[in-house]
């Protein structure tokens, strides 16, 4: 098979296990996102892939190879680094030609391909330069290049763009995405950053303390999460979660918190067995919906944040977060009806916090 | 929120803790001169003004004691035609290369071999750093044993029958001045280990990482990349050893004692020799006065390299 | 209140049991000794001077005569004590030379207690008979014979390759071929026109003969290593100081049985004398406290010369005292010195300014050291360096 | 495989450095452990036959049959003397370092960087080249001769050495953490000692370590100034080792040498790991 | 007057003016939100206040008083870092009561308010761990208990929570939010995440260049910029604009880019007097709407983000953003018609980028 596969990858720092029974399949020129929280194994995994770190067991295959014993230069594969770890003592031009020249490929050759990369990545009049002075954006853009050049099946990016501002991260992940679309290789890219997960992958890992939650379409991880953490990670703000039972009143669907009964709307006719269980609510913000004739919850704080507003509502003993437009105005301390859109909702096990149900 | 505020959220009345008076306080900016003025005593006083000392009496013809009794540049003159003295200034630029040279490539060595993750590397370490602890005077002493053709290394081996070895440097007057780098080399590379392994430690781990991807051969890792990048280490080691040289008198006097013949005397042995057991109080402040300025010479780059890196950046 | 503080470098077991003869002296007299040793004469003399300087001298400092005791003097920094050497006649009783190296405006301001002589000659007994050969009357001799003893596979001579032990057989060799009244002129008055000599070439010449002689190891070699080189056999003869039967002694030797003494090879008999002096600080004001009057006065005792020279290995500087109890080379040397024609400064501590002292010892040790230095430019560059010094 | 023989290659060329680095000191051992008579046999590679501990006895005790009276000659009597001055002059000269360094990196006055370029000067000066004026000094001061200023002559001559090294480290202090204790109202010598100095503690050994080091092992300086009372212990190693004329006993010497280097050598062996790690939190940084 | 006034504030280093003729009220209880580019000033102007750096000219009153020449620790003030600069040698405890400690405050006084505010903050376990042993976010919380404990008039804040992860940045934010409302103190708060400003602040200043570019509530910085500086800098994704003249057909309005003609509904009747005039029409990404009525535009990119989705549009010769719910699937390289919402677009002078009219 072409693309990335591991198979059984085990990792262990001096006895203590980080990560346990590991197994992905990367198909060719998937836009592989790695998510989760600091320190939950993206780097370690991503340094096993190219060979960075040993595994401890398992294997992995790249391009139906098993490079598990390869050195990293062997593995046909390219890194970009949060820190962008560019050379500093070396000019943009010799960053990004080194690898080649340390391959033995021929001076005007490297040459030409620096040149191409560097065209493509539009820092051209930079080539000349030594890192120390370039911007944080055109430093990643020098690292990218130094990644691009080697021309490697797989490329793998970690956390390239934390350092960078917020209207440079949202400049450059667009040009990532494009330059994705262009070459068609695949990418293994780990970020903490949702939006980038959401806009930029074609497949989505979450990872949570060395094991993986979900691997699935972005779509998917943000609509149909997996289990509870899955949900809690993707997505800003976050997911509202209340526990309660599902009740059901004539046709009306309720969640009953004890201290109130959220009214549903929509509600998937799977939903009926779950009734009188024990579970957790999971709501997204733009998935509470006021209405005159829903139950009446108090606003605590309401945050417009230009496009959108948040809503903070204090409501059947649960503070929820409600998303509306930026024109409506919320007082502080009075009510308003809210219902739950029951379409979009998911329910989880109150007990392992598994998904029972995506509305 | 209805929720009571805690104490905590009333600003006390009292607030004299916070505010004091109006009137003109004590800056802090100015006990920063003063902490300054000890050093400052010291070096107006005893750096430069004693340098000055030296070059007043370096026009004098003072023999054991100071005499201020003008003679000119005679001093200068005397100094410039004695030969030992340009042996001493060759000596030194000779000792100053293979000594400061040395101690950067085998103590950058060394930091490398323990860099490259090897077990027991406290170990290595302390042992690396022991000589450290010894006194000139006693490496002197030590290696003079080694170095003696008839009772050390030379006889030795020549013992364990390869007859033909030699290892005579410290009495052959074109050599000796070797050894004085080997034994200055063996007692300072210690600390320009420490020196350059704290160098290897400061490095980004990810620079590592990137030439692995990259193919690159550890060696031209070191060679390419890390090497440039501890340019400040580099010169920290080198503004270190180069005050070890200048200073260089101990170590002559205990290993060679600047022999055969006046081999391998460096300045400062001619320079004390001449103050302190010749009574030549002139003659030595000259050469003091010209070593001095050869100082200020190797350490103006230095200043300069200091004052401009910090004039570009603003800190941290 | 008889007390004075002694600073001197007899740091070695011998030299401080023979300055034990005079503390004992002194303190049988009332005085309290208080002992500051440094070893090694620069570091001790630096230690003198800088301490007078710094305004906390020694009472009684060990030191060297001549010029540059005169020059503390000048600065007002020494005591006389010309009272005691008057009331002990010591213009009559010492050597001449050292009676002027002494005084000051007239006055002495040091006392000298020993003499040692620099142009002793060692030699292994029997080394010489295996190889056949006399005890050498000339440089001539002894450079035929060091042939022998090389050939025989015996290092000729046992050097200390330090620039003072190279001087010390230098001025041997001087004194040998140049005769006692050249030498005596010629550091009297450092003269250009008997440096330039062909007299002097010839010393140069002789001196230069006798590299091919000493072993490889022997630059930086101590002297006592080279003494015990010639006590074990190893070497046959070394020019050296009669300091040097101390070191034989402790091998287990009587001096002038398995190694004997003689002065080197040379045309006329004299005796390069070398002082050790003890000089005075000015406590308050030019004249002596009365402990080191005291000092001063024991220090010169008949009966303290002997038993502190006895230890020492030297002679007394006193030449009226009787030699009988020494040994045979310290005989000798005393009996030599009644006679003032063979009186002859050495180089290193007195006699000349130590400015040409250094001078003399840089030059003969860079000659020595430099093997492919002809004796001309030797002799040249030995004259210039003495120019520029003088 | 590769990785293998490269690691036998790694690990065999430190051993061959170790051994080279610590033969001389093996030597120096193994030579204080034998008598005169076998040292003058034998070569100095070989172990001691019947090692000894009786030159490291007279090392340090001396050997009182043969000396002057109230001294033994032993390396006993001065070892006090060391430590009197070694501990105020080295906290003397390294506080004095600290705080200069500390007022030069943290404090931008005008012409800081001036005046730290003039002291770095001091570093190069040998010091026996300005006796003279020096001891003038020190008598005005009234001081000379005793353990006080000899003190002052070791902070002198160190102030250069440990301002470099405190300047450096403090220059990496980050910016932030100086704003946010002046705000909290901590002046000049209050953000030193409660900020500052406890987070200088790395560079602050390493400081104490080789400061130590210099002073322990100085041997002019105390001679020059130390006057009868002030002698440390390398003035007597001096006496012991150091006499031109008389007769020299190897292994004493080198049991001296090494009782005067054990103070050294035991901080280094202690503190090994403290000194890389202080260097590395700065020292370097430039 | 209470609050902050600056007055004329010049600062220039090294003689390069880098801030001049700053006059800024902040009333008491202001939430002040300084925001701008990389290297605007903000930073520099906060130390201003603060009395961290001197001013080159003017003058700065803290509560009536003129502060400028107080040192900072006499300004009555507090501030917290990016990178938070808590002591790392001293427990939580002593990072907290150090300020009062320098004031000379009695032991138990201490004690006593080190705990209330850690109660407050919630980090009252942690009171005796040193800062390396705490998280990101508790590390912030303890700068923020350090400048509490103070109880300043003003409060500080340069970039805060810069240096946490996207889901703890949301976190806090709330909570500083909560924080300002119960302590009702006057704040300034330096930032360049403009999602911060708007969701925080009572009143935003836009800096540039050392020169303020707008002041005023942050609906009216984000719906009506002063100038096109702010209206580019305040959003995500970044407003869209294009150069071209307003024209009118009838009772329609277009915007006319010489490459086609963008239909604008509800457009305000002032904007008959700038038809035919050249300039640059700005719209947000949620302000283009699909209307099949409208000009076709063809779908570039389509970047669902989880709630939303952002569509990369090339129409009328120009590339535009619209903002669309996660729902509708945009295939790229189809077409699509849209029109542009006339009651919020913001027109600019084409010369000096000075806002012409708000919609
Ligand atoms: N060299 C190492 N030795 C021991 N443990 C390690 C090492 N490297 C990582 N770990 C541990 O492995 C786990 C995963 O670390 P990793 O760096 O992969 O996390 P991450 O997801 O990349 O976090 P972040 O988002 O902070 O970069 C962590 O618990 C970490 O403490
Ligand atoms: N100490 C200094 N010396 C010289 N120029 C300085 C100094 N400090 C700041 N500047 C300059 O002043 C300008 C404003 O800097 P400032 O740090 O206030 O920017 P900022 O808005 O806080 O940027 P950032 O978002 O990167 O923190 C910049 O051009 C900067 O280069
Ligand atoms: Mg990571
Ligand atoms: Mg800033």
């Amino acid at each position: 098979m072409n693309g990335v596969e591991l198979r059984n990858v085990t990792k262990a720092y001096a006895g203590i296990t980080v990560m346990e029974n590991i197994n992905l399949e990367i198909a060719d020129g998937d836009f592989l996102v790695l998510l989760g929280p600091s320190g939950c194994g993206k780097s370690t995994l991503l340094n096993m892939i190219a060979g960075l770190e040993p595994v401890t067991g398992g294997a992995i295959d790249i391009n139906g190879r098993d490079v598990t014993a390869l050195e990293p230069d062997e593995r046909d594969i390219a890194m970009v680094f949060q820190s962008y770890a560019l050379y500093p003592t070396m000019s943009v031009r010799k960053n990004i030609g080194f690898g080649l020249k340390m391959a033995g490929m021929p001076k005007p050759e490297i040459e030409e391909r620096v040149n191409e990369v560097a065209e493509l990545l539009q820092i051209t009049p930079l080539l000349d330069r030594k890192p120390s002075q370039l911007s944080g954006g055109q430093q990643q853009r020098v690292a990218i290049g130094r990644a691009l050049v080697r021309e490697p099946a797989v490329f793998l990016f970690d956390e390239p763009l934390s350092n960078l501002d917020a209207k440079l991260r949202a400049d450059m992940r667009i040009e990532l995405k494009r330059l994705h679309e262009r070459l068609g290789r695949t990418i293994v890219y780990v970020t903490h950053d949702q939006i980038e997960a959401m806009t930029l992958a074609t497949k989505v890992v979450v990872l949570d303390r060395g094991s993986i939650q979900q691997a699935d379409t972005p779509e998917n991880v943000y609509r149909r999460p997996a289990n509870r953490f899955v949900a809690s990670f993707v997505g800003a703000p976050t997911m509202n979660f209340v526990d309660g039972t599902l009740a059901r009143d004539g046709d009306q669907v309720f969640f009953d918190t004890g201290n109130g009964k959220l009214p549903l709307v929509d509600v998937p006719a799977e939903a009926n067995d779950l009734v009188g269980r024990p579970m957790t609510l999971g709501a997204r913000p733009e998935h509470l919906m006021f209405d005159d004739a829903g139950i009446s919850a108090r606003v605590v704080l309401a945050e417009p944040t230009g496009p959108d507003q948040y809503v903070r509502l204090a409501v059947a003993g649960a503070e929820m977060t409600a998303r509306s437009g930026p024109e409506q105005a919320f007082k502080s301390g009075s009510d308003i009806g809210v219902v739950i859109d029951g379409a979009r909702m998911s329910l989880f096990d109150v007990e392992n916090g598994k998904a029972l149900l995506h509305g | 929120m209805a929720e009571p505020a805690p104490d905590v959220l009333q600003r006390s009345e009292d607030r004299k803790f916070t505010l004091k008076s109006g009137k003109k306080r004590w800056r802090p900016q100015w006990s920063a001169g003063m902490a300054l003025i000890p050093a400052m005593t010291i070096t107006i006083v005893c750096f430069y003004g004693f340098i000055i000392w030296t070059f007043v009496i370096s026009l004098t013809r003072s023999r054991l004691l100071p005499v201020y009794k003008f003679t000119g540049f005679e001093q200068y003159v005397r100094l410039f035609a004695n030969e030992r003295w340009w042996t001493a200034m060759q000596n030194l630029a000779i000792h100053g290369f293979l000594f400061i040279g040395g101690c950067v490539v085998f103590g950058y060595f060394l930091a490398i071999l323990i860099d490259r993750g090897v077990k027991a590397e406290g170990m290595f370490r302390t042992l690396f750093m022991l000589p450290l602890s010894m006194s000139f005077i006693v490496t002197g002493v030590i290696w003079q044993w080694v170095m003696n053709p008839g009772l050390g290394l030379q006889e030795a081996v020549r013992a364990l029958g390869w007859t033909g070895f030699e290892f005579n440097w410290i009495v052959r007057p074109d050599r000796s001045i070797y050894t004085l780098a080997i034994a200055g080399i063996w007692q300072q590379v210690g600390l320009c280990m420490a020196l350059f392994l704290a160098g290897l430690r400061n490095i980004d781990p990810n620079i590592w990482k990137a030439s692995r991807v990259d193919g690159i051969p550890v060696w031209r890792v070191y060679l390419h990349i890390i090497t440039p990048m501890m340019r400040t280490v580099f010169f920290t080691v080198f503004i270190l050893m180069s005050a070890i040289v200048m200073k260089a008198f101990d170590l002559v006097v205990a290993l060679t004692g600047g022999g055969p013949g006046f081999s391998s005397d460096l300045p400062a042995r001619f320079v004390v020799d001449h103050i302190l057991n010749r009574q030549e109080l002139g003659l030595g402040a000259a050469g003091a006065f010209v070593l001095l300025c050869t100082v200020i010479a190797v350490i103006s780059p230095y200043i300069y390299f200091e004052l401009k890196k910090e004039r570009g950046g603003r800190g941290h | 209140a008889q007390t004075a503080e002694v600073l001197h470098w007899w740091t070695s077991g011998s030299e401080q049991a023979a300055l034990g003869e005079i503390r004992k002296a002194f303190e049988a007299k009332g005085g309290t000794w208080v002992d500051t040793p440094i070893a090694g004469g620069g570091n001790a003399r630096a230690a003198a001077v800088n301490r007078m300087l710094g305004g906390d001298p020694a009472a009684v400092f060990q030191f060297s005569i001549g010029q540059q005791l005169r020059e503390l003097a000048d600065q007002g920094l020494l005591a006389n004590v010309g009272d005691v050497a008057t009331a002990e006649n010591w213009d009559e009783k010492l050597p001449p030379l050292i009676v002027k190296a002494a005084k000051y405006d007239g006055n002495y301001i040091a006392a000298p207690i020993n003499i040692h002589g620099e142009n002793w000659m060692f030699y292994n007994t029997a080394v010489l008979e295996e190889a056949g050969i006399e005890v050498p009357k000339t440089w001539d001799d002894l450079i035929a014979a060091a042939e022998k003893l090389k050939a025989a596979g015996i290092t000729p001579i046992g050097l200390g390759g330090q620039p003072w032990q190279e001087r010390i057989m230098f001025n041997s060799v001087l004194l040998g071929v140049a005769g006692r009244e050249f030498y005596a002129e010629l550091y009297s008055t450092l003269d250009d026109d008997l440096l330039k000599s062909d007299t002097m070439r010839k010393v140069f010449e002789t001196f230069a003969a006798l590299k091919p002689f000493v072993d490889e190891a022997s630059p930086g070699r101590n002297w006592n290593e080279a003494t015990n080189m010639v006590a074990k056999g190893e070497a046959a003869f070394q020019f050296m100081g009669d300091w040097a039967k101390g070191e034989i002694i402790a091998a287990g030797i009587e001096p002038g049985t398995t190694v004997g003494c003689a002065f080197a090879p040379a045309i006329d008999t004299a005796y390069i004398m070398t002082v050790d002096a003890f000089a005075f600080s000015a406590m308050d004001g030019e004249d002596a406290t009365p402990a080191q009057t005291l000092m001063a006065q024991v220090m010169l005792e008949p009966d303290v010369q002997i038993a502190f020279n006895k230890k020492k290995g030297s002679i007394p500087a006193r030449l009226d005292v009787p030699a009988d109890s020494f040994d045979v080379c310290a005989q000798t040397a005393i009996k030599t010195l009644q006679d003032k024609k063979t009186h002859l400064v050495s180089t290193g501590l007195f006699g000349v300014p130590s400015a040409v002292s250094g001078a003399i010892d840089d030059t003969i040790s860079n000659f020595w050291n430099s093997a492919d230095m002809s004796p001309e430019e030797g002799q040249a560059q030995f004259q210039q360096a003495i120019s520029y010094a003088k | 495989m590769i990785m293998r023989y490269n690691r036998w290659a790694l690990y065999g060329l430190l051993c061959l450095a170790a051994i080279m680095i610590m033969a001389p000191v093996f030597i120096m051992i193994s030579t204080s452990l034998k008598s005169m008579d076998e040292i003058r046999n034998g070569s100095i590679f070989t172990l001691p036959a019947d090692p000894s501990f009786a030159a490291w006895r007279k090392a340090w005790f001396g050997d009182c049959t043969q000396t002057l009276g109230e001294k033994c000659g032993g390396l006993s009597s001065s070892f006090m003397t060391s430590v009197q001055i070694v501990i105020p002059a080295l906290f003397l000269s390294v506080g004095l370092g600290a705080v200069t360094g500390y007022s030069l990196a943290v404090w931008k006055m005008k012409g800081a960087n001036v005046m730290f370029a003039a002291l770095l000067v001091g570093m190069f000066i040998p010091p026996q080249v300005t006796l003279y004026p020096l001891i003038i000094m020190i008598r005005e001061l009234g001081i000379f001769g005793s353990i006080p200023g000899l003190i002052l002559v070791h902070v002198i001559w160190g102030v250069a050495f440990t301002t470099m090294m405190f300047r450096n480290f403090f220059k990496t202090v980050p910016q932030d953490l100086l704003k946010a204790a002046r705000i909290d109202g901590a002046g000049f010598w209050r953000l030193f000692w409660h900020v500052m100095l406890p987070l200088s503690l790395p560079i602050l050994g390493v400081a104490m370590i080789l400061q130590f080091t210099y002073i322990w092992n100085d041997f002019l300086l105390g001679l020059t100034f130390g006057g009868r009372s002030g002698q440390p212990m390398t003035v007597a190693l001096n006496n012991l080792v150091g006499s031109q004329f008389g007769e020299k006993e190897y292994n004493v010497d080198m049991a001296a040498t090494m009782l005067t280097a054990l103070p050294t050598l035991a901080v280094y062996l202690l503190s090994g790991r403290l000194f890389v790690r202080g260097i590395a939190a700065g020292a370097v940084k430039g």
